[in-house]
């Protein structure tokens, strides 16, 4: 009754959705990489994104070429406005501290979101057309596909960004500690401020891939959630490594999904990544890629 | 002229605040219109107070010992699971019956209940519609079913366990030939759906949410096979769904199925009642799923206090004899301008196992159309 | 392998039997070899010295006594008991204490905390016994305190009990450090450069604590440091390490007249 | 060049570190700043540099100016690019980068890669040991030669006014020489430098002018000759006795003889 | 500081927690008003205050682990859940007193959060912080698809009961509570004021330093998120039987994040500040709920859900408000009040 077809169809396809999960997780690592900070309200950023593109997409008609933009832009200006309000006044505060207000900001955005939008589902924009790309006898959602090209092109620039250009490396100072980088006149408020711009830009991003063609409210932010364990297995540092491990987990998530839920008649794909990473973790307690902890006396 | 209380707990501020106007707005109504035409006549007076559940059972939990001394009420109107969790465990101590609005759940499938539903389980529902499809469509053998779930909530397991007992009991009738559990907003179900399809399905019963219809009918148009109908159910129905899609046209042939009526705009006994409560008792509430779960849930309390208070007397109506009365005197499909069938309440189940039908709406050219009423139920065991 | 092969391997010269032998340790981290066949010994009386330049290993060999660092072969023999792979607390335990070089003292908690923590490996209570807390944990936390406060008075820092020590200068941080190693009641106390970081006069009284330390309580100290003077003064016998190799041991006088000293580490003066 | 007018500094609204000092730096000069532990010396440097902002502290009196125009409290940052760099005490490494790295971070403010690349030959070639740890993980290096890596990366910044928190922490013998050896140079090339140190010797030896902070104010000033001659300073910092050479450790009285600055 | 005046006459004394007679009386009026509050409250109030009793316990836990070993726990409500499901197990299917299964639910949630514990052998900081996100997706996968917590049917529990007298009423329920989270914040200050409490705050400073100084470090780590877990199933026991009926969806990711918010507004690190996040944060909660309605009633045109989003805006950013500008929660602004007052005039 095994088919590698259908076996090629579920790696294929659980590996783009594992490209988005990676994009999302970028969100996460963008903006630990830059100031250090764990950004738990990482889903919110995705479903605020959603709601700007489908708000000018929807509401107000604009086509998609202007629309899209316009929403990243947007989206940039809510992280600098985050950046400016909560953290801009955190410099040199502990790093557990500023965690904690992006547990408050969870909380906060997602008020905001029903504030604005409401609760209601809303529909979002066919951004990439519903037709499935088909190669041989495997089919492939073209959003996903395309969104996967994306997020490669995506990953290694900013990887190569952060590795190999000074102004990279003025962040990852940051960063570091603070302090000191504030000592070397980094400034660390605009590294913040970047940090959560590009980490807004990226949600939007993956609003856009995500959601294309679906519906949207506030529930869509537990793709945070799953974006979570291919955040930590790749390693908080680590952007490249990041494809990586959305691959793996991607690509097992989908083959669990499809061979093994059946047969316990429950969702085991939908822990199994939290599983993958509990594993992980334990042979390599940073990740996969993630800065090793330098523990001198 | 007595004055008897009903408690009516509402999520003004949580997710379903939206569709608050319409529903408390129809009870609203309904408790005026009695008390009117009725209740005076009885020398009854019912007073009705909102509180906000917000859907969360911790908070229904805590406001209600605070109702029961406030209002003393006869009857408790609730909103969803929530309040069904949080209250299960102390009406029968406190003697007061709770009616809901929406389909029952296999979980609450107890014997002696003190929480009514008016319609049966969403396996039910669904299991009716399987029943109707089969026999319009002329379908020999059973029909291939898909079903798409999610693990998010335990109703939601409950609900695909419903329909899937139906099928293990009548492999003649049903066969389910997947359920796919997915997020609550998935991410793309193009896969799943190809596997279904491979499998020969010929509808797929989703009761979940807005998110997963959208998510699947993309899936079929993606895979050029629109024509499938998808089944929903009140909560994620035709309405909310081609909201969500973006628009009617892309639900044509799906359908959606309750044991309660379809707020069509066709020309109905409930419609009729609607618009009159309108008329008269300048009702907020528009024609809608909402309005008609506001209604039906109060219409069934109202009838129950009448026939509580013919019983035992007009000034001795108390929350037990509420109860009894609803388990003793059956409830006509008149009683409640056809909102709902008849009902039959029994000791064994919080929703009337017997003699229940369904009512099945669909899309026809771009319209909101009735497809069937009065599709009978078919029996489903115990899950 | 047993003690007593430990000790013939190193037979002491005053028949005193060494607290602690490490013989031939190897350490190296990728490229860099911080400590290359070091071998060294410490007598129950001794107060020792290890001078050497930076990056010759010194703060190397000493994690390694303290198990922070598995040395890649060689042994260390602590009071009779091969130390080598044991966890740093299990070492810690077996009455090994240290302090750091630059400070590692807890800066959320006052100064009392912060000695105390070095008791905690004294104290027994279990986390039933502090959840009821009274009887057991209360009577051990008052005994406990009562040790704590001799060692304040000894390092004579009674005004800042109370302090919070992140509020503390570098200084009288050092000062908690070492009460807090003294807490641990040690069979051995090993200092990563004590008077780093501090003035002259400063610098007299934690030399004066040392001796006490060393007179009152009689437990061989260990010191790494750059400052000749202390050196000189304190050390009976002093260790040399350059490049991870041990290159001259002996009485400081001795010492001061290397000439592979003088050229690897003291300069010409 | 840097004028510091009665300054007081207040942390966290209940500790106050420094009460109200007053110190000059001429252009071109060596100043060091001398004083026991927890006289709020690294303080005085901190709200200098305004690192301050970052530990709850805050100059609540008293004004600084660099060049003539008022910094005190300005952004950190901007204070760097104005020409004031300040070495931390305690090694600040950026741990997980190379030493080329930490250097090459160092030199952000320069235009062009090329120009850093040039300051960086220029830092290497100074302090020769750089070179050789290029690639190494600074993390990892010795406490010696973590110092070396954050005066130079110091100097990549290339600043008009360093400001060095106990540069000598740390340092075998040998080093504290090399390293004051490369401040002197540093000096003999124009740099002004404040230098806070407890090694009283050496920075005694490179400094034109001294002052002696104790907890919290300036207790004693001078140029480096008088300072050296001053007796209390002898004893206390140079740690030689009455008749001029030093006195042994092992031979320390437990009472001591009161400051003059204190009676 | 103590005020002038007061000096402690023995380490007992200076160890103690109430030291001053202002101290001990105000202690005792509270305790008064939490034993009269039945009389003087409400039922709605006093369903309310058992909440709020119930929450406390779980908070405490969570102040444990998080406050003052320095382990972010996002698996709080998964511990609770562990805690309910454990005691409407051990109460439904094998008919034990609640005086059993409550303290067994604590013990069984105790063992699932020390595995997670556990992990700190090889984990460290937020990775570990950040793995207790998996004990909540494997708590509700598991519930789910184990055979013994009825699934998605949940469980009903009947009230506790002891010696034949059910604690059915609210009242009775409300005193059980109380007598409970009295013991565990009682308990709770025993931890932290010893050497427990002390090792957690060392392996949260420095778990290096620590280390070396005897502490191991990893007991040490894995107990923090035992004791966290502990209070969390109490809780979750307490909780069950004041619902009767429990179910997977009770216990989600959100209501961990609250209590996050709980320990913040009230301040890390503090016993005292964990029950006081915990009051402030339901009396918001509750003023915007009994609020609601009545203000949706009055202008119909901003419906409810206004008011809903509207709680989320205003908590969330009381919340992000704190961490900017009281990082140390309530409790170190009233030190810092009691301070200056005690001082004054001098402010220092
Ligand atoms: N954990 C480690 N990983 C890699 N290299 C290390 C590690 N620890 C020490 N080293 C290297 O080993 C050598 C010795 O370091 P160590 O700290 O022992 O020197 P030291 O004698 O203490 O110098 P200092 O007097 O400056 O403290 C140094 O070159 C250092 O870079
Ligand atoms: N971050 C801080 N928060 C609160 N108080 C502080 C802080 N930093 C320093 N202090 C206080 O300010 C005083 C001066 O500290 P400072 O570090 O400036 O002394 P110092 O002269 O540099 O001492 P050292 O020579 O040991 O470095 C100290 O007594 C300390 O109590
Ligand atoms: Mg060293
Ligand atoms: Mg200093």
């Amino acid at each position: 009754m095994f088919d590698t077809i259908d076996f090629l169809n579920y790696l294929v396809n659980g590996s783009l959705v594992g490209l988005l999960y990676a994009l999302i997780a970028m969100g996460f690592i963008v903006i630990y990489r830059a100031s250090k900070v764990f950004n738990f309200a990482q889903g919110e950023l995705v479903v605020f994104g959603g709601f700007i593109v489908w708000w000018m997409v929807i509401q107000t008609g604009l086509p998609l070429f202007v629309a899209l933009p316009l929403a990243m832009a947007v989206s940039a200006i809510f992280g600098l406005i985050i950046e400016r309000i909560f953290f801009s006044r955190l410099v040199g505060e502990s790093s557990f501290a500023m965690v904690m207000v992006t547990i408050g900001l969870l909380i906060l955005i997602r008020g905001l979101i029903l504030l604005i939008f409401g609760p209601q589902v809303r529909p979002f924009p066919i951004i990439f057309a519903l037709k499935p790309v088909i190669i041989g006898d495997i089919l492939i959602p073209r959003s996903l596909l395309i969104g996967a090209v994306i997020t490669v092109i995506v990953g290694l620039g900013l990887s190569w960004f952060f590795n190999n250009t000074r102004a990279g490396l003025k962040m990852t100072a940051v960063a570091e500690d603070h302090q000191v980088a504030l000592s070397m006149g980094i400034s660390v408020k605009r590294s913040i401020a970047f940090a959560w711009a590009l980490g807004a830009v990226l949600s939007t991003l993956g609003a856009i891939i995500y959601l294309s063609g679906k519906s949207l409210n506030f529930l869509a932010s537990d793709i945070g959630l799953s974006a979570l364990p291919v955040a930590l297995l790749a390693g908080f540092e680590s952007i490249a490594g990041v494809l990586l491990a959305g691959l793996i987990v991607g690509a097992v998530q989908g083959l669990v999904t499809a061979y093994v839920d059946p047969v316990v008649g429950g969702a085991v794909g939908s822990v199994f990544p939290f599983v993958i990473m509990l594993v992980i973790l334990f042979i390599r307690p940073t990740g996969m890629f993630g800065w090793r902890t330098i523990e001198r006396v | 002229q007595t004055t008897y209380n009903i408690a009516s707990i509402a999520d003004f501020t949580g997710p379903y605040a939206d569709i608050m106007k319409d529903l408390v707005g129809a009870r609203r109504a309904t408790v005026d219109w009695w008390n009117e035409e009725v209740g005076k006549g009885m020398g009854i007076k019912i007073g009705m107070k909102d509180f906000d559940g917000r859907y969360d059972a911790a908070q229904t939990a805590s406001l209600w010992p605070g109702i029961k001394a406030e209002l003393n009420p006869v009857a408790v109107l609730g909103v969803g699971g929530p309040d069904v969790a949080a209250l299960q465990g102390r009406l029968p101590a406190d003697k007061v019956p709770m009616l809901m609005s929406t389909a029952g759940y296999g979980f609450a499938w107890k014997g002696d209940p003190w929480i009514f539903n008016p319609r049966p389980t969403y396996g039910h529902e669904a299991a009716g519609f399987f029943e109707w499809f089969r026999s319009t469509r002329g379908i020999k053998g059973p029909l291939k079913v898909g079903i798409i779930s999610s693990e998010a909530s335990p109703a939601y397991v409950d609900i695909a366990k419903g329909a899937e007992k139906f099928a293990k009991d009548n492999p003649d009738k049903a066969e389910i030939v997947e359920t796919i559990f997915t997020e609550v907003q998935p991410t793309d179900l193009t896969t799943q759906v190809g596997r279904l399809i491979r499998k020969g399905v010929q509808v797929i019963d989703i009761q979940t949410n807005t998110a997963a219809v959208v998510a699947t009918k993309r899936a079929l148009q993606a895979l050029g096979k629109a024509d499938i109908p998808i089944m929903m159910s009140s909560h994620n129905g035709l309405i909310a769904s081609g909201k969500a899609v973006g628009g009617m046209k892309d639900l044509e042939g799906d359908y959606e199925v309750y044991g309660m009526a379809v707020p069509t705009e066709q020309k109905t006994k409930a419609h009729d009642f609607h618009q009159m409560v309108v008329a008269k008792y300048k009702s907020q509430a528009t024609w809608s799923v909402a309005s008609v779960m506001g209604y039906n849930q109060t219409l069934v309390a109202l009838r129950a206090i009448e026939a509580a208070a013919r019983k035992v007397g007009a000034d001795k109506v108390t929350g037990e004899a509420v109860r009894t009365a609803l388990l003793t005197t059956p409830i006509s499909a008149d009683q409640t301008f056809s909102i709902l069938p008849n009902l039959t309440y029994t000791n064994e189940a919080p929703f009337p196992v017997k003699g229940l039908t369904v009512n099945v709406a669909t899309i026809k050219d771009g319209k909101y159309v009735i497809a069937a009423e009065n599709v009978p139920v078919p029996t489903i065991a115990k899950w | 392998m047993s003690a007593e092969t430990a000790t013939h391997a190193a037979p002491s010269m005053s028949g005193m039997r060494p607290i602690l032998t490490a013989n031939c340790l190897r350490m190296s981290f990728g490229g860099v070899v911080a400590l290359n066949e070091v071998s060294i010994e410490i007598r129950r009386d001794e107060l020792i010295a290890i001078i050497g330049p930076n990056g010759a290993g010194k703060t190397s060999l000493m994690n390694c006594m303290s198990g922070f660092y598995r040395p890649q072969q060689g042994q260390i023999v602590f009071n009779g008991q091969q130390i080598v792979g044991r966890s740093v607390h299990q070492i810690a335990r077996s009455g090994l204490a240290r302090t750091f070089q630059g400070t590692h003292i807890f800066p959320g908690m006052t100064v009392i905390e912060n000695i105390l923590i070095g008791r905690h490996m004294h104290m027994r209570s279990s986390i039933l016994q502090a959840f009821v807390h009274f009887h057991w944990a209360q009577n051990e936390e008052t005994q406990h305190r009562e040790v704590v406060e001799e060692i304040i008075e000894l390092l004579e820092i009674e005004s800042i009990r109370h302090q919070p020590v992140g509020t503390l200068g570098y200084g009288l941080r050092k000062r908690v450090d070492l009460g807090r190693a003294l807490a641990q009641e040690p069979k051995i106390l090993l200092m990563d450069e004590p008077m780093a970081g501090m003035n002259n006069e400063e610098k007299e009284d934690l030399a004066r604590f040392i001796l006490d330390v060393r007179e009152a309580r009689g437990i061989p100290v260990v010191i790494v440091e750059h400052d000749m003077g202390v050196v000189m003064d304190l050390a009976d016998r002093i260790y040399v390490l350059d490049f991870g190799k041990m290159i001259a041991t002996g009485s400081p006088a001795h010492i001061q007249r290397d000439p592979l000293v003088m050229k690897a580490y003291l300069g010409e003066k | 060049m840097l004028e510091v007018s009665n300054v007081e500094v207040i942390y966290s609204d209940v500790i106050l570190a420094v009460k109200g000092i007053t110190l000059v730096v001429p252009k071109g000069s060596c100043v060091t700043l001398l004083g026991g532990n927890g006289a709020g010396k690294s303080t005085t440097l901190k709200s200098i540099s305004n690192l301050l902002m970052t530990e709850d502290g805050k100059v609540t009196s008293g004004a600084i100016s660099f060049e003539g125009l008022r910094i005190d409290g300005g952004d950190p940052a901007r204070i760097v690019r104005d020409g004031i760099v300040h070495v931390m005490e305690g090694r600040r490494v950026l741990s997980h980068l190379t030493v080329e790295q930490n250097l090459i971070a160092g030199g952000h403010m320069e235009p062009s890669a090329p120009a850093m690349r040039r300051r960086l030959d220029g830092v290497y070639d100074r302090i020769k040991r750089l070179a050789l740890l290029k690639s190494r993980t600074t993390g990892y290096l010795s406490g010696g030669e973590q110092q070396m890596v954050v005066i130079g990366r110091a100097l990549m910044a290339n600043p008009k006014l360093m400001m060095i928190d106990e540069p000598s922490l740390g340092l075998a013998p040998m080093m504290v020489d090399e390293v004051f050896g490369v401040l002197r140079s540093l000096k003999d090339d124009g740099l002004t430098l404040l230098i806070v140190e407890q090694n009283t010797r050496v920075a005694l030896d490179l400094a034109d002018f001294g002052y002696v902070m104790e907890d919290g104010r300036i207790v004693l000033e001078g140029n480096a000759a008088d300072l050296r001659a001053n007796e209390d300073i002898r004893e206390f910092y140079l740690g030689l006795n009455l008749e001029g050479e030093r006195k042994s450790y092992r031979s320390i009285k437990h009472y001591r003889r009161r400051k003059r600055w204190l009676g | 500081m103590d005020p002038a005046g007061i000096f402690a006459t023995s380490f007992a004394r200076d160890a103690a927690l109430v030291r001053t007679r202002p101290q001990q009386i105000a202690l005792a009026l509270f305790l008064i008003f939490l034993l009269a509050l039945p009389i003087l409250f409400g039922p709605r109030l006093l369903a309310i205050s058992t909440l709020i009793l119930i929450s406390s316990v779980i908070v405490l836990g969570l102040q444990v682990t998080t406050g003052y070993a320095g382990q972010i726990n996002l698996g709080q409500a998964a511990f609770m859940g562990v805690g309910a499901y454990t005691t409407g197990f051990l109460a439904t299917k094998l008919g034990f007193p609640f005086w059993l299964t409550i303290p067994l639910g604590g013990c069984s949630a105790a063992v699932f959060g020390f595995i997670f514990g556990l992990s700190a052998v090889r984990i460290k900081g937020f990775y570990l912080a950040l793995t207790t996100i998996a004990a909540q997706a494997l708590f509700h996968f598991f519930v789910l698809n184990l055979p013994w917590f009825g699934g998605s049917n949940g469980l009903t529990l009947d009230p506790a009961s002891l010696f034949g007298f059910a604690f059915a009423t609210d009242i009775s329920i409300y005193y059980l509570c109380l007598a409970v989270a009295a013991l565990m914040t009682f308990g709770a200050y025993g931890i932290v004021r010893g050497r427990y409490g002390r090792a957690f705050v060392a392996v949260r400073d420095d778990d290096v330093a620590a280390g070396i100084m005897g502490i191991d470090v990893v007991a040490i780590k894995a107990t923090a998120f035992l004791v966290g877990a502990f209070y969390a199933g109490v809780g979750g026991g307490l909780w069950a039987y004041f619902v009767r009926f429990v179910a997977v969806d009770q216990f989600t990711l959100f209501n961990s994040i609250w209590f996050i918010a709980m320990i913040i507004v009230g301040g890390m690190g503090s016993i005292t500040g964990a029950l006081v996040g915990v009051v402030v944060i339901k009396c918001i909660q509750e003023a915007f709920v009994s609020l609601g309605p009545s203000v949706v009633s009055q202008f119909p045109s901003i419906g409810g859900d206004v008011v809903f989003s509207l709680m989320n805006v205003f908590l969330g950013s009381v919340i992000a408000a704190f961490l900017i500008f009281e990082p140390r929660g309530l409790m170190h602004r009233w030190n810092i009040l009691k301070r200056s007052y005690r001082t004054w005039p001098f402010p220092y």
